[in-house]
């Protein structure tokens, strides 16, 4: 039935409402950031961003650490996850708790807790980005074995597994031949979504005396916040892009079933 | 054509207190089709699977070709399989599906030859056309017809079908049966087919074996296991039946004014329940008949009609569609039985 | 038992450039149970959708019990739905389930009268053991029986039901028609089924409706649309036919050596093709016979077999299954037809 | 078949190794909060959590905190998320993204962004957690919705809410009587992840100036270290006390079809 016009005038103003909440801080950054002075605009700020040489090396630090990151995750998180999924499914659960276990240690209690190792490493070792994407690698399971699990669930990923047995595949194979990318819409939130977490990441690499990209826009910050506000809107534009780059959750299995979808 | 091509011997495997293969013993000859057939936790899929590598024993020896492969892991046993549904490879088109396992072979199959293989089998399962199309572009009876041709294309020692027409439409499902029985002639490969569906199974199969409980309870060619089944589990499953008492003397039984003479496995003596075919039933409109039409439903090819015997027992009988206009619900009609033998339980 | 209790006027959907209803109309009688045929995205299941107040409609009008409903709000029309799976609140036992329509009434029933009305209805459909089971505790058919009472609890005035037997295994399906059939009788609600299955349509339906491309091709009791289908649609869709090739001139045909009628909206003169139903040929042992059996299948109370003609042509023929042994692969046959009136469709 | 026991060893020790990695923190913080002194143990730091009144406020500031979040997302994210999953299907993938912003905002910008307006209200309304809890309300949606669509997905809503329209139920009862307790498990999760984010949460509340539970943490900790450490882990425990109780995704949807699983 036709719904009345009050009804979705009510319905489009809550999704307007609940828009504009979210897009407040990036409006009241753009306004900020395009300020000069007291009442006039303009672009300096934005044209600031690339006379700043000690930004550029947290730029390069943090992609860095992105790279890591993502090396870690594909080449560790993902088997990992997808081999408990078909294997000891017994242990989803306990995995799933371990996993979440990051977004319950606040930043400065992780920190204590691994100072004092990368205090050894630091002397004994190297302080290279590798040492903190180990951090972060901990940091990214909260959200990336979400993305990953649900993947896995979204399709009947034991029987491709076992169909490419079938077939003559090898278990190195079978994961990276057919699960994978079966599941690549899970992977790709998964890095997308670490890599905005190490962008913005800034407590941790603040406390442990890294210089990445939020700390030294923190410190520019300091000195000139219009700047700061700039580059920040900058990388949350790029990040915004990342997240468009984002494939939709797709549900495969059910179509066998829709004999009369219409 | 007769050498065995497949051996189970005593094949055993619990899953904690259940036990889904309880000795299970099976011969396959070379290209033959044996369908198994039974109810949900029977043990026919844990055998099938057990046979394709995918599932451990905890007793028993199974050979392919003479050769034992029990402890043979999956992906070198060379069997082709078809499951229930959604096993293409989602990012792969039909094509590259079907070349998926010649790409694994051992000793490399040219990129060409490949390529005409995977067209002779997606001409074969009349897909020739939609080689580049990809899983969720695909009907259903399309995707099963695709994991056939993917499962043979890897010439297959034998061919595993685990309930592959279940979860489509019943039109598709007799169509793909049959052309999965014409191909199974011409490829001539030797062929395990597991369903719950009795009718595909005496449909498509040489020989169907009737699980319950992990063992086999009867294996026969379709028309033996219909006509002649050896307990009542069998009658009762295979097919349908309606339980009508009677009294047994010696080999035959007495039941609705006939002696019809028994199975080897039914009761001996005394009274016992007959369990008899509804198209061994024959129902007549006679005004002085002493039955009575409850409901005839038109299903096409024949008519099925609900009948109130004298004594209140109420049958299913089977006719040929003409008669669903005479026997309209509350015509009194005579009831014979033709039939040459029947299965009798104990009551 | 004959006033009109639902019509369908002229109802209309388009979905983007896709027409799911192109003008249907529909009438269904007090207490009748009319059955919607035909293939996916023919508009079967719109039109129920629209009657269920689930789906606006562009342009028509719905009348029940002859006031227009067409405007009116899913949840004050007092339909009673069963959906084709998983539609049983998870968190809702049986019961439950049952009595929530009843908690939503207007006039407040008891609880004591609901819980009274739940129990009847669980018993009605055979799961009074049941009431106090969670859906995930339950069979796929036991769920859609709970869901069945829960729509009658109600007391709907039209009962929808959409494609409700289509994710139940095969045994369970046939059963639960002949119960739906039996339950549908005994409470007198009118209804609407929806399906793609034809034997599903032809065996539970008072009158069977076929539709295509958004609009009814034929409308009629079972037997008619099976024995006089008034298009080649129809024919081949309800049914199995073969394609025979023979001459018409006037009001019959010329196939297989016999002068067979046809049925109106055939072909009336020169070439054409014959439907016939594979039960209407008779095939039989003939060493002198011209054509050759194929191959035959056992399907229990009938034989399936595939049958050459002297031409090629390939042919299906139903027979009753003690043909089985006699007709086997290879065997000369002789084929004659056996039916008073075929559809024949042009070339 | 029977895996061999060198597979076996192989694969326990993988799980060993991340385990253990993510224990780390966890027993380091054990060993710390039980030192006194350079080689003794003792539970002093443990006993005079109790003795600090500052750190009480803390804790009641942070559980007021939880309380609004809780409500806002019951009442507000949890219904405008299943009414875009049911009524629009097409404007799912905006709220997507829209959801996973914050996760690209670093702290420090969304403070800035906001800060402006959070004086305004602290001069012209009041300081009370509810301006707080607003900024966590935006934090969440990252987390939560990830939750709330997966079960939105695992179930079909769809023909429960059309089942309970047809049964004669309104909208309101639709949501409340049928979909909310039938994606109850997704929205516990997004409330138990909720309640941990809030109690863990640091830069925000130390930056707008509130005095929350991890604020006064770190207060002490740059009096006291070992009972700083002492409280996190505390804190730690409690939450993931609270995860334990979070319920598993469960599949109902495939139950049907699973006709011979055996």
């Amino acid at each position: 039935m036709k719904r009345s016009l009050g009804q979705r005038i009510w319905r489009w103003s809550i999704l307007l409402v609940v828009t504009s909440y979210l897009a407040l801080p990036i409006v009241a950054m753009l306004d900020f950031s395009t300020k000069v002075g007291r009442s006039k605009r303009g672009l300096y700020a934005w044209k600031a961003i690339f006379s700043q040489p000690e930004l550029v090396g947290g730029i390069v630090t943090s992609l860095e650490l992105a790279a890591i990151v993502i090396a870690l995750l594909l080449f560790l998180v993902v088997p990992t996850v997808v081999w408990v999924h078909l294997k000891l499914p017994r242990l989803r659960r306990p995995l799933e708790l371990i996993c979440l276990l990051p977004l319950a240690i606040p930043g400065i209690v992780l920190v204590v807790g691994v100072s004092k190792i990368y205090m050894w490493l630091s002397i004994h070792w190297t302080e290279s980005p590798l040492t903190l994407s180990a951090v972060y690698a901990m940091l990214i399971l909260p959200y990336t074995y979400r993305s990953l699990s649900a993947a896995l669930f979204a399709v009947d990923v034991h029987t491709l597994a076992e169909a490419a047995r079938t077939l003559g595949a090898s278990t190195s194979r079978t994961l990276f031949q057919i699960v994978i990318p079966t599941i690549k819409a899970g992977v790709m939130s998964a890095l997308v979504i670490s890599i905005a977490l190490v962008l913005g990441e800034y407590t941790i690499s603040s406390l442990l005396n890294y210089k990445t990209f939020q700390v030294e826009i923190n410190l520019i910050g300091q000195n000139d916040g219009t700047i700061a506000v700039a580059v920040s809107l900058a990388s949350l534009i790029f990040v915004l892009l990342l997240l468009l780059l984002m494939p939709t959750a797709k549900r495969h299995g059910k179509a066998l079933l829709d004999v009369d979808a219409e | 054509m007769s050498s065995v091509a497949v051996q189970l011997n005593d094949i055993a495997k619990s899953f904690g207190p259940v036990k889904a293969l309880a000795g299970l013993t099976l011969e396959i000859k070379e290209g033959e089709l044996v369908a198994l057939l039974g109810p949900s936790g029977c043990g026919k899929t844990t055998a099938l699977r057990a046979l394709a590598g995918l599932q451990d024993l905890d007793r028993g020896q199974i050979l392919v070709g003479g050769k034992d492969i029990t402890f043979q892991a999956a992906n070198h046993r060379g069997m082709g399989m078809v499951f229930q549904a959604y096993s293409l490879f989602p990012h792969m088109s039909a094509q590259e599906n079907v070349e998926y396992g010649l790409k694994l072979k051992a000793h490399k199959v040219s990129a060409e030859d490949r390529r005409k293989k995977s067209s002779e089998l997606l001409e074969l399962v009349g897909l020739s056309t939609h080689a580049g199309h990809y899983p969720h572009q695909m009907s259903g009876g399309q995707q099963q017809r695709v994991a056939l041709a993917r499962a043979l294309a890897i010439e297959p020692k034998v061919l595993l079908l685990d309930e592959p027409l279940s979860a489509l439409d019943a039109k598709v499902r007799i169509q793909l049966r049959d052309e999965i029985r014409r191909i199974q002639l011409e490829v001539g490969t030797t062929t395990l087919f597991v369903t719950h569906d009795q009718e595909e199974a005496l449909g498509i199969a040489d020989r169907v074996g009737v699980m319950r409980d992990g063992v086999l309870q009867q294996i026969a060619v379709p028309q033996e296991l219909y006509d002649r089944p050896t307990s009542a589990f069998v009658a009762e499953f295979v097919g349908l039946t309606n339980p009508i008492r009677g009294t047994v003397s010696g080999s035959t039984v007495s039941i609705l004014g006939s002696q019809i003479a028994t199975l080897p496995g039914s009761v001996t003596s005394g009274e016992g329940t007959a369990l008899v075919r509804p198209e061994s039933i024959r129902v007549e409109a006679d005004p002085s008949g002493s039955a009575k039409v409850v409901t005839s439903s038109f299903l096409g090819s024949v008519c099925r009609s609900i009948v109130d015997l004298a004594d209140g027992t109420r049958i299913t009988a089977q006719s040929a569609s003409s008669q669903a206009s005479v026997l309209r619900a509350g015509t009194s009609v005579r009831v014979t039985l033709d039939t040459p033998a029947v299965f009798v339980k104990s009551l």
